[in-house]
């Protein structure tokens, strides 16, 4: 009984419900979403991989090229790689990783900097 | 040649069961057993085909037979007396004892009785039990013979007592025979009293300590209707001088006189009938081999209660004594429909909801208008075939794995197939339209729209009903399936059982016809009123019959899903891998609600009303 | 038996589960809006029902499907006797005995939750039959007769003569529409302790059936309970919807009661209050 | 056209049953929060079953491990075909931050087929929905091509 | 009387988490219940030795879903303690905000199930959708809804600005607001009252002996409640823990209603508190030595067994959580019910199988 002017008034008020997929709500600004490396920028150092508490992340590289790959299906979103990045290659879109009907890894190559010893050296 | 069938149908059965105490031979015994079923079924056709006529046979008209009969009336108690001097029973000394008295006064202090007009009047209501008592009578005859055999074997007995017990089962059916087609109050008394000392004798039989105190308890208790039905007889005499039963039943005769002496005997109907709060001796009755309960439960003994009422019926019409006797009767079968409710014996069940459904018919006497009645009589006829059928089901079963609990009946489709299936039918029979107890039951109601709180007592009886009954063919067809095993089968055990289930649903569809044979001609439209719906009804039950059979048939060899059980892997059927990583064994049981259907607080307040309401009964009629 | 009686059955038989249908999804979309949702659309019972149909999957007793469909006919049966104007005694047995195939066939599967939703549907059966019997005697008598016609044809409101049925129906009708307080032995929704209770080992086209089955005994018992106001159509209709709207009501401001519960309280009480009318009746 | 509506109706009315097979409750919840009034899942015809015989669609969230895959597969075996089966979370689709713990096999794919994988740690309510969505597509075409 | 089993779960709706009971019934009462865990079993904390003592923050706020932050939050408690950092105090009223915030959430989630094992859907619904607010709360502040992933030792890794504070607070009236709506329906609704009142009574004394935990220790009258310790910013917070003496299932619903009320009410006091201090401590060096913290979570305490010798990895985490407490209190009040009220009894300890198996 004790119910009965919540459920009248949600009668008479519209439904609560976000017409999801047909109305999207803007995402709030810090969500933590899918992650991406802007892999122009990365320079491979490896950070992020060891520092990810999901170990997802694989960061190889051979004389010119590095790859870092992402299985994305075990990242957990924490963000850590993210503040632990140097060089802030790594982000978070605000939305949500889309679906996959696969299992797949993200790879993604690119160009060692010019010089790693000297970047290592000015760090030092 | 009316008088030879007659004298078949009450004289043949002694005859053949005193032949079974002098040919003690199992052979011989089964010869006379099925000649003499085979003969009351013939000789019950042939008479039926009569009908309805009345008859002057010499066994039963003449002089010598009135005198048997009023020697009857004092050797009959006497031998109670006897019996309870023997085990100093008290109660069935005082009733023994009053019911000497009775006969003694209507003997010696009372002008008698002038003689029936005819010996034998025969109408739809005495043809109805006549039938039911050759027919239904027979096959749980039949069925003993293997029964008793078995029964016998397990219990190890030196010397068979099977002559005795066929003697008296013979017996039984002639004398029912016997008080359904008598039209003279002293013959009618003779059967009367003869069936108690038949049920007295079959419930003691296994001469247990238990069979003996249920046997007393039934003695004292029909004692007492005898006394109440002499009690009857004798104001009967005294007032008009009277002994012939259709004279005393027209309307005319009472009017404006005062209605005790049908108040009594109709109490003594009632006592019969297992009415509330005479529940106890028919529950006693269950010790006994499973035929014996079958007997009394569906063809004879009880069914002398409600045919008492239904005689009366058409003088209590409109009367406080039918208002009240109706009342007795709705009550009766919404507690003892309570009452079953709350047991798991499949014996006790059948016994609480046979006390219900003549209460049903007792009600519909009450009520008393020529509808009332019709619906009567196709409960009774209707009630014996599918009664039999549970008794010699619920008895089949108890053999095989021996138990009569429900909860070990679990299942039993897995393990006696036809038996578990024609128990289920049967019990759908009970409950179910187009099937008659349903239709017995709504005839009842819809007749029944004299008296509220009756209508009230019936919802709810008819309710508990059909729940108790779900729940045991439920129970039958559940459970987890083990496997068949092999059970003992005879001929003599199935058939009685397939030939009962043809009757229950056989007399069930042709309920209509059946009901538009008793009533009056002006009335005598098989279709009329709501009794139209049965013909497309029937078509329906056909339709759903075969479109069900094709469904299982498909179903029927397909491989099971495994049971839900919550995602947990089983090991084996009934049986699942839960704690310890232990094979556990799923057990089932139904609730009974033993806080709300308890029989004990029942039996004390149901009781009491009961006899508050068999009291008004006779008080009403004083009044 | 003439013809106008039989397209009227016909009728029954064809409507009434489509009307079911739809008083399904009026259901679902009304409680999605009482609870501030969206809800699903209107004709989404039908979708189920369709794909349940198209399902594959092995039965949880050989015995399941015949009980299925001899509880469909029943149920469809009750509907056509009461379109054709039969008797409502004899429709009420009839819908009964599919309600009670319902039950065998869950006692014969083998999942322990479909055996005790059975038993649970049994004491469901205890507790509303009685009281759907007297109300229905009520109306007989206040009506004059037993058949749907002359309970339809009067000048003038049942309910004025029969105000103390009105709860023992709305308890009917609570139980019959699997509602809250009374959704005992089968829910509509996931949380309960017996999952889906009586329904729980009928699957695929079985169930769909029964779901069928379901719609026509939703369909009867409104119609029964539109007879209080049963002065025109538009009336009826109006009073179906009305008793649908108050049940609906009443199940999204109460919880699950227990079976004892009901057994021991709201049972008696409807029950009284339709046997008080009967007698009020009876003494006027 | 009944065969049509037939085949139109599995894609408009999926039935899921969730199971929880070693998931922390981050999951779980957020696919119980599907069928609240914010996201309301029965939009798109969803109910939440209870029982495996009735589900169309199997929404599996969790680890599975050692313990629960019996289980797991039990549940799937005992689904009407067609079925669907989702894995939520960076648990269901590989064991996500567990996949290394010692009960742990990593991923609900390890045990039954998956239709879907919805990453997230917890997957979101809309990347639930979406996952619905895109398994009923999957069964769409399913059905059209049979 | 027949006895029969029933096999409750380890998939079974009522509970959306894995647990098994072996209920033996007579008359749908409870005879026996024998209850089975490890359907959820991770081996969650020999992860320890696989991942730095940074890294398990994210495991161990995976510990539970629902109140994923407190876990992380008592987690870094004991590290901050076993390597003397001092938590700022802006980290420490964020601390209690995020926390609050979570047991907010989490009563309401559990106050919609409670309501949903008794059948009363609408009910569920509404306090689900008054949750949404808070999720979203979450989800704004933080960039997750669920696991929200703010601690870090020594402090906290997101801040709040003004505008999210003002947010927060307007957010908070409305659903204190909406949360009241419901008091009396939770409270003192007929049907639900039916439900609640007199079943699963634990008594003081049985709820102390058996060692019960959180607002199943406050529903039996024992006031104790983990912030008494006033961890976090609870010290400059006024707390008073909440009790109810009845020990039955409306006496834990009712604690735990009352105390999403009292975290709103934290929440605000927090939020005042906030000063310009930094958000996290410099840590230095590796932890070394033992610990143990307690905090309290929405179900109870849960307390926190820490071992570092002087390495990046731990040497053992234990993690003793509030189901685990309650278990054998619920195995004790199970015996006797009627089989309808199991799911709302064992509701009403708010199981949290996921914590307690880990
Ligand atoms: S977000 Fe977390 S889990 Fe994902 S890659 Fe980065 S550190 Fe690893
Ligand atoms: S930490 Fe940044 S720069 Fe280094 S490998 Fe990772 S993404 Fe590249
Ligand atoms: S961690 Fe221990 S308890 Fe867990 S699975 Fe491994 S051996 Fe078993
Ligand atoms: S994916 Fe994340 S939130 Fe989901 S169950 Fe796994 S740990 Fe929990
Ligand atoms: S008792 Fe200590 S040493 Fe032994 S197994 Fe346990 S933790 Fe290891
Ligand atoms: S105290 Fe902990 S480790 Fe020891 S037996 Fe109990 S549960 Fe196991
Ligand atoms: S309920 Fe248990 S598992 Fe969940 S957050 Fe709390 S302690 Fe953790």
């Amino acid at each position: 009984m004790k119910m009965l002017p919540t459920i009248l008034s949600n009668l008479f008020s519209a439904p609560a419900t976000r017409n999801y997929p047909f109305f999207v709500r803007e995402p709030f600004a810090g969500a933590r979403g899918e992650l991406i490396n802007d892999i122009d920028k990365c320079i491979f150092c490896g950070t992020c991989a060891r520092k990810c508490p999901s170990q997802c992340l694989e960061v190889t590289k051979d004389k010119t090229e590095g790859t870092w790959s992402l299985s994305f299906f075990s990242c957990i979103g924490c963000g850590v790689c993210v503040d632990a990045c140097p060089v802030n290659c790594l982000s978070q879109k605000t939305t949500h990783r889309p679906v996959a009907t696969e299992r797949a890894v993200i790879t993604m190559r690119g160009k060692l900097p010019e010089k790693p010893a000297k970047k290592t050296e000015a760090a030092q | 040649m009316t008088e030879a069938y007659i004298g078949l149908l009450v004289l043949w059965p002694l005859v053949a069961g005193l032949a079974c105490l002098v040919l003690r031979g199992p052979t011989a015994r089964s010869a006379l057993v099925l000649a003499t079923g085979v003969a009351l079924a013939a000789g019950g056709l042939a008479l039926a085909s009569q009908a309805p006529f009345t008859a002057n046979p010499g066994f039963m008209a003449s002089a010598t037979a009135i005198h048997i009969a009023q020697a009857a009336a004092f050797l009959l108690p006497a031998f109670f007396l006897f019996k309870g001097l023997q085990e100093k029973h008290l109660l069935v000394i005082v009733f023994a004892l009053a019911q000497l008295a009775l006969a003694a006064t209507g003997e010696f202090y009372l002008p008698a009785a002038a003689a029936a007009q005819n010996a034998v009047v025969v109408d739809g209501l005495s043809l109805a039990l006549m039938l039911v008592v050759c027919f239904a009578g027979s096959l749980i005859c039949f069925f003993a013979l293997p029964y008793m055999k078995h029964h016998e074997e397990h219990l190890k007995l030196p010397v068979s007592r099977q002559p005795g017990f066929f003697l008296v089962m013979l017996a039984f059916l002639g004398l029912m025979n016997g008080l359904a087609l008598s039209n003279d109050m002293r013959l009618f008394a003779m059967f009367y009293e003869s069936t108690t000392l038949c049920s007295f004798l079959l419930i003691g039989h296994d001469r247990t300590a238990e069979a003996k105190q249920s046997a007393m308890r039934a003695l004292w208790m029909n004692s007492l209707g005898g006394v109440l039905l002499h009690g009857g007889i004798i104001l009967i005499q005294k007032q008009y001088g009277l002994a012939d039963i259709q004279a005393i039943v027209t309307p005319t005769l009472w009017a404006g006189a005062s209605l005790l002496p049908l108040a009594l005997i109709a109490a003594a109907g009632c006592v019969k009938a297992a009415q509330m709060p005479f529940q106890g001796w028919l529950l006693g009755a269950m010790v006994a081999p499973t035929p014996v309960s079958a007997l009394l439960h569906s063809s004879t003994m009880v069914k002398v209660g409600v045919f008492v009422a239904l005689r009366l019926a058409p003088v209590l019409q409109g009367t406080t004594t039918g208002k009240v006797l109706c009342l007795v009767g709705a009550f009766t079968f919404f507690a003892t429909s309570a009452m079953a409710m709350g047991q798991s014996n499949a014996k006790k069940i059948l016994a609480y909801s046979t006390m219900a459904n003549l209460g049903l018919i007792i009600a519909c006497a009450g009520i008393g208008t020529p509808v009332a009645i019709a619906a009567g009589i196709v409960l009774l006829v209707i009630h014996a075939a599918t009664k039999g059928l549970l008794f010699l089901c619920v008895g089949d079963m108890e053999q095989a794995i021996g138990s009569r609990d429900l909860e070990d009946l679990r299942g039993m489709i897995s393990k006696t197939p036809t038996t578990a299936l024609a128990a289920t039918a049967g019990a759908m029979a009970m409950i179910l339209p187009p099937l008659g107890m349903l239709v017995g039951k709504w005839a009842a109601l819809e007749a029944a729209a004299a008296s509220p709180v009756a209508m009230v007592f019936m919802a709810l009886g008819s309710a508990l009903g059909v729940v108790c009954w779900v729940r045991f063919a439920g129970t039958l067809m559940g459970g987890k399936s083990v496997g068949v095993q092999p059970a003992h089968t005879s001929v003599l055990s199935t058939g009685p059982i397939l030939a009962m289930l043809a009757g229950a649903v056989g007399l069930g569809m042709a309920a209509p016809w059946l009901n538009a044979l008793l009533l009056p001609a002006e009335l005598a439209n098989p279709f009329a009123g709501g009794w139209g719906l049965m013909p497309p009804m029937f078509v329906l039950a056909m339709v759903a019959w075969i479109i069900g059979m094709k469904a299982l048939s498909r179903q029927g060899n397909a491989t099971l899903a495994a049971p839900y059980i919550g995602g947990l892997p089983s090991n084996e059927a009934g049986s699942y891998v839960g704690p310890l990583g232990r094979n556990w064994i799923l057990s089932e049981g139904n609730p009974y609600a033993p806080e709300i259907f308890g029989e004990s607080q029942w039996t004390k307040i149901a009781g009491a009303l009961g006899a508050l309401l068999l009291l008004a009964l006779l008080g009403g009629a004083i009044i | 038996m003439n013809l106008n009686t039989f397209y009227l059955a016909v009728a029954g038989l064809i409507l009434a589960p489509l009307l079911g249908g739809l008083v399904a999804g009026l259901d679902r979309v009304v409680t999605a809006r009482l609870q501030s949702r969206m809800g699903p659309p209107l004709m989404q019972p039908f979708f189920d029902v369709g794909k349940l149909m198209s399902k594959v999957i092995p039965p949880a007793s050989h015995w399941q499907g015949m009980f299925v469909r001899w509880a469909l006919i029943a149920s469809l049966a009750s509907d056509a006797l009461l379109a054709a104007g039969g008797d409502v005694l004899m429709c009420f047995f009839v819908q009964a005995a599919s309600a009670c195939f319902v039950a065998m066939g869950a006692f014969s599967g083998n999942s322990p939750y479909s055996k005790i939703g059975a038993q649970r549907e049994l004491f469901q059966m205890l507790a509303y039959e009685p009281v759907f019997l007297v109300a229905i005697l009520c109306m007989a008598k206040a009506a004059g007769g037993f058949d749907a016609f002359s309970m339809m044809s009067g000048s003038e409101p049942l309910l004025f003569k029969l105000p103390l049925i009105v709860p023992g129906l709305l308890f009917v009708v609570l139980v019959k529409l699997r509602k809250s307080p009374f959704d005992i032995s089968a829910s509509h929704h996931m949380h309960q302790e017996v999952v889906r209770g009586i329904y729980t080992d009928y699957a695929g086209r079985d169930f769909a059936l029964l779901e069928i089955a379901h719609w026509a005994d939703v369909t009867v018992v409104l119609w029964i309970c539109s007879f209080l106001w049963a002065t025109g159509p538009l009336q009826m209709l109006a009073t179906a919807l009305i008793t649908l709207f108050v049940a609906l009501v009443i199940d999204n401001i109460s919880a699950r009661l227990t079976w004892r519960t009901m057994l021991k309280t709201v049972a008696p009480i409807s029950l009284i209050l339709a046997a008080a009318n009967l007698v009020w009746l009876y003494l006027e | 056209m009944f065969g049509s509506f037939l085949k139109k109706s599995q894609i408009k009315s999926p039935w899921l049953m969730h199971f929880d097979c070693g998931s922390c409750n981050g999951c779980d919840i957020e696919t119980l929060a599907c069928l609240t009034p914010v996201y309301d899942v029965e939009r798109f015809g969803i109910i939440n079953v209870g029982n495996p015989r009735h589900a169309d669609v199997l929404v599996v969230t969790g680890t599975v491990n050692r313990r629960n895959a019996v289980i797991l597969k039990n549940i799937y075996d005992q689904m009407p075909t067609p079925k669907l089966v989702i894995a939520i979370g960076a648990c269901g689709c590989s064991g996500g931050v567990f996949r290394e713990a010692p009960n742990v096999l990593g991923g609900v794919d390890k045990v039954i087929p998956v239709d879907v994988y919805v990453p997230g740690c917890p997957a979101k309510p809309e990347a639930i929905m979406d996952a619905v969505v895109t398994g009923l597509a999957k069964l769409g075409k399913i059905l059209e091509v049979a | 009387m027949a006895r029969a089993t029933i096999p409750f779960g380890p998939q079974h709706p009522v509970l959306p988490e894995p647990i098994h009971l072996s209920l033996v019934v007579e008359d749908e009462k409870v005879v026996e219940a024998l209850p089975t865990i490890g359907y959820v079993h991770r081996g969650l904390e020999m992860l320890a030795a696989k991942r730095d003592y940074n890294q398990m923050i994210q495991v161990v706020e995976r510990v539970c879903g629902i109140c994923s932050m407190i876990h992380s939050l008592c987690y870094c408690q004991g590290l901050e303690e076993m390597m003397g950092v001092e938590v700022p105090r802006r980290a420490r009223m964020l601390r209690v905000v995020w926390s609050e915030l979570h047991r907010l959430h989490s009563h309401l989630l559990w106050l919609g199930l409670f309501a949903d094992s008794f059948g009363f859907e609408s009910l569920f619904m509404q306090l689900w959708k008054i949750r949404e607010k808070v999720m979203d709360l979450n989800e704004a502040t933080t960039g997750n809804r669920v696991i929200v992933s703010v601690n870090v030792v020594g402090g906290v890794r997101a801040d709040l600005d003004e505008a999210q504070i003002r947010w927060i607070k307007d957010t908070l009236v409305e659903v204190e607001a909406s949360i009241r709506s419901l008091q009396s329906t939770i409270m003192n609704d007929s049907t639900v009252c039916k439900r609640t009142v007199g079943v699963g009574v634990l008594t003081k004394q049985a709820a102390y002996d058996l060692g019960a935990a959180g607002p199943m220790l406050r529903g039996s009258g024992v006031a104790q409640d983990m912030r008494q310790l006033k961890y976090a910013g609870f010290d400059e917070i006024a707390f008073e823990p909440i009790v109810e003496t009845s020990g039955d299932c409306w006496a834990r619903s009712t604690v735990r209603f009352r105390e999403s009320l009292q975290s709103i009410d934290l929440v605000r006091q927090a939020l005042d508190r906030l000063d310009g201090s930094e958000l996290a401590a410099k840590v230095k060096g590796k932890p070394e030595g033992e610990v143990i913290t307690r905090v309290e979570q929405p179900r109870g305490e849960c307390l926190y067994y820490l071992k570092g010798n002087g390495d990046k990895f731990l040497q053992r985490v234990r993690i003793r959580t509030p189901t685990f407490a309650n278990i054998p209190p619920l195995a004790a009040i199970l015996p006797g019910l009627d089989f309808a009220d199991v799911p709302v009894v064992v509701l009403s300890i708010d199981p949290c199988i996921s914590c307690t198996e880990r």
